[in-house]
């Protein structure tokens, strides 16, 4: 459950990034995200894993005020949410299998577990033939993969996803918009944002548009 | 803790470059301050024993009056930088120097009937940086007293040379701090940029949902692993040169360490040299890891 | 005008990335490259821009064949051509607008042209804006745009564009697009990889398909 | 030339921290050789001064015959490590010795009436690192000769001390060994590691375009700025502290420099200091850009 009350965000340029954002989105719902490059698509994304702060409003994940988690608690909140970044954010002196098993090493999990849903991950983005390749050796949709490999393997509540097909054909992108439909039919939460619009337009999910900050009907 | 241990060595392997520059540095750095520290302690005792030796002689006329000899012996208990004062009668000067001329030159000393030497107080005077200083003006002020002959202090090469080892230990001191500073700005840096390489590795944990001490934990342990590897190091590189010199100079060090001793590799140098090569390891990597960790680092 | 015979590349891996490619391009030519992911299409551009080898074949390059230029004539061969580069390759440390800048410093273009020449390149992809700010701090769409900018500001012979629209809405895309075909009128040859069968089928360019390093018919 | 001095000063303000970091490590360095080099030189020129001080002197026998001694100026002039001979006849000998003697103690000697002193040769041999031993090895030669008294070579301390400074000597060398190796690997790293935070800089220029060139000479140029800065810095550090100890120990150095050049700061110590610091800039910068732009270098 993510709710979020006139969030307003500026970097300090003219104008903000964020305009009285107000909207929600239900437990196991799942939605698109859309609007022009630079509307503030990841910048509402970002909010809601904490990595870039608000200035203004209420943001509520899972009923949690986020903006009152203490800097040492955060990784509360962000084990709770797989992120897929538009920028991908591999290691790139971390094999394949090591970048997603690194997600699991990180929160604790024990090793034999590690090994087994690493793989299950790799095989739903079709990537176990790579698996000890180093990311600088794959191409640009390849990464993606992983990046979302890496952020489903945990089996979060909540799924961020900015533009995780946007290096995609559209056959796989199909493969990989199922796998988050999947989750959702597993209860999960998911944010999908996309400049795709065959993509939106194919699928029956609720439709969120921004553009310069602020949210219009699609 | 098991997982810390795992994750530092996994860490280690995949930076290993990084890691051995570091552990190289610490190494260099580590085997100066050790060398250094062995040349001044050596030096310092070195000087400490050829101090021992000067001397301010106080040669009393043949004359000299129960009075006056009171009056120069209560002078001299009461200054406080002299640490032993020896009443030398004639007849035991005289013998002592028989004994030094007879011993190489010609023995026309032998065929004297008589004693030409006078008494004298032999004072030896504690250590201090500007004993000479002292022994000089100490000198200035018993040379007017009545009942003095003369004063002797040392041959003149000691206090010339007593001067040039105090120089000399505060120069060294100088280039040690120096030194001191020097190492503590590379290894950190050292430090830091290991950190560099792997910024991106600490903000991706961060992002991904581990725990400060999940991130915090492996890093010092390396920190520590690699000052103490330094630190190991540096002891082997200082012990080869220790009997490199051994071998190499056999001779000429036992005729010069006679009476003195050489102290190369001293348990609490051991000691002091790896503790403080895991501690510069430890502080380094927590400042370091901090940074990174402080909500005030920009992403 | 872009020659490839025969030409095969393999980085090691079970299969070749590349598997004996033979076409061309006319100059002033503009080409759509296609295919799914992990088929070779940005190995195929890094071939042609010689940033890597090739195992076997013949490429030539304005009749020059690349193959023989040795490493510290590269420039003369990478002057004639601008690249958009998959993950952008911006400096992270320069601003936008010397990120641009910086293209043209580098052939040693003098400064008043550069000023000038700098400033277009970001009006043409909507950028002048941000010319202050720094990649980091650019949306992936600005970004992708900053890359493009950089790309076409010293008026190269040949555009070699590798996915430049993955991370941008379809209006802004097709904006970038005109700005290629623009080029295209000018007599610049276009090789034009991308994803996007909606923008592939709403222009009338030819299109080369490649298939697990392959070429194959469209 | 104008663009690259552009480029270079751009460079450097876009990294100025790493830049600021490579300047204080060549500045430590530097300046830690050189007070090295000032307290080697120095110590030196110290040894070389006492042990001109060192003789050996021969007594001949009252009977001697012209025979036997010119055997043993045969002899003498016939070792070439003995740089100088001089003949002190006995009545010269006592006239020195009742000077000496006359001065300080008592006037005994004055009343002597006869010569007991012998004629002797002093030896003064070439500098020389083992100078001790050819003149112990020398003298046991000379002593079983006819006609010869007997042998003395300086005080006893003259020949420990001048032991204990060949040691010194060569330990010194053994640290400024490491402390030469040490700088090289120091700053060869910083100067690739201040590479490594523009390897994609590099690496982006030879992708769009530049020649070898246009990316070499900004760089070389930075690398050897960097060496001049620390190289100048590290003089200015050296000559501070000259003053500073000048000013602590004015009274102790001119009493110990007496007779003696203390070196601090010559002219050619700075011009080899400034000219090998622009070479170690320039060389580091040279290798690890070479490591750039060399095809074989992996992407
Ligand atoms: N760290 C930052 N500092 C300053 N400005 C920023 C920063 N991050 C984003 N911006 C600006 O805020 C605006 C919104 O950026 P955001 O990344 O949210 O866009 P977006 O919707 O994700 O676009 P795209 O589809 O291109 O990824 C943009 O104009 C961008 O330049
Ligand atoms: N440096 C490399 N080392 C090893 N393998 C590589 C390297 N670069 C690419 N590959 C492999 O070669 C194949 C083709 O890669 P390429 O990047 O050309 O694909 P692409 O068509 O550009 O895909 P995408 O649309 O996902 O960018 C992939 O399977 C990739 O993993
Ligand atoms: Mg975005
Ligand atoms: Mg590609």
């Amino acid at each position: 459950m993510i709710q979020l009350f006139n969030v307003r965000k500026s970097y300090g340029g003219v104008a903000p990034a964020l305009l009285d954002i107000t909207f929600s989105v239900k437990k196991g719902e799942f939605i698109f995200l859309t609007g022009p490059s630079g509307a503030g698509k990841t910048t509402l994304l970002k909010i809601l894993y904490r990595t870039e702060k608000y200035d203004r409003g209420q943001v509520l994940v899972h009923g949690m005020n986020i903006g009152k988690i203490p800097d040492r608690k955060l990784y509360t909140l962000r084990r709770e949410i797989g992120f897929v970044f538009q920028d991908y954010k591999l290691l790139a002196k971390k094999s394949v299998f090591e970048n997603v098993a690194f997600a699991q090493e990180v929160i604790g999990a024990d090793k034999k577990r590690i090994r087994f849903k690493t793989w299950e991950a790799l095989k739903n983005v079709g990537l176990t033939h790579k698996k000890d390749s180093y990311p600088p050796e794959l191409s640009g949709g390849e990464q993606q993969r992983v990046a979302i490999a890496r952020a489903l393997v945990n089996s979060p509540k909540i799924i961020l996803a900015d533009e995780p097909t946007g290096n995609l054909d559209p056959e796989i992108s199909l493969e990989i918009l199922k796998l988050f439909e999947h989750a959702k039919k597993r209860g999960v939460t998911v944010v999908f944002a996309t400049h795709d619009q065959e993509m939106i337009r194919s699928r029956k999910h609720r439709v969120v548009v921004i553009k310069r900050g602020k949210l219009v009907a699609p | 803790m098991t997982t810390s241990a795992h994750t530092t060595i996994s860490n280690i392997k995949t930076n290993l470059q990084v890691f051995l520059i570091s552990v190289a540095t610490i190494t260099v750095a580590f085997s100066i301050l050790g060398l250094f520290l062995v040349v001044f302690v050596n030096l310092n005792s070195f000087l400490t024993t050829w101090s021992k030796q000067v001397q301010l002689i106080v040669y009393l006329k043949d004359d000299i009056s129960q009075n006056q000899r009171q009056g120069l012996e209560q002078l001299i208990s009461a200054n406080s930088d002299v640490e032993s004062m020896t009443f030398i009668p004639r007849e035991t000067a005289w013998a002592n120097f028989k004994n030094t001329f007879s011993s190489n030159k010609s023995d026309f000393i032998d065929d004297l009937t008589f004693n030409p030497l006078p008494s004298s107080y032999n004072l030896k005077f504690k250590p201090s940086n500007d004993r000479f200083i002292k022994i000089h003006r100490f000198a200035d002020l018993l040379k007017g007293r009545k009942g003095v002959e003369s004063l002797e202090y040392g041959e003149k090469w000691l206090g010339a040379f007593e001067k040039f080892m105090l120089f000399i230990r505060i120069f060294l001191l100088a280039v040690g701090g120096l030194l001191t500073l020097g190492l503590i700005l590379i290894i950190s840096n050292t430090i830091k940029l290991s950190f560099y390489s792997r910024q991106e590795e600490i903000e991706l944990m961060l992002l991904i949902g581990a725990t400060p001490n999940f991130i915090r934990v492996p890093f010092m342990m390396e920190g520590m692993l690699q000052g103490l590897l330094g630190g190991i190091f540096a002891l082997a590189l200082i012990k080869f040169l220790q009997l490199y010199v051994k071998i190499q100079f056999q001779g000429s060090l036992e005729s010069i360490a006679r009476g003195m001793e050489f102290q190369f590799i001293s348990q609490p140098f051991i000691f002091g040299l790896l503790a403080s090569s895991v501690l510069i390891g430890w502080v380094g990597s927590f400042i370091s890891i901090r940074q990174f960790l402080s909500p005030a680092h920009k992403k």
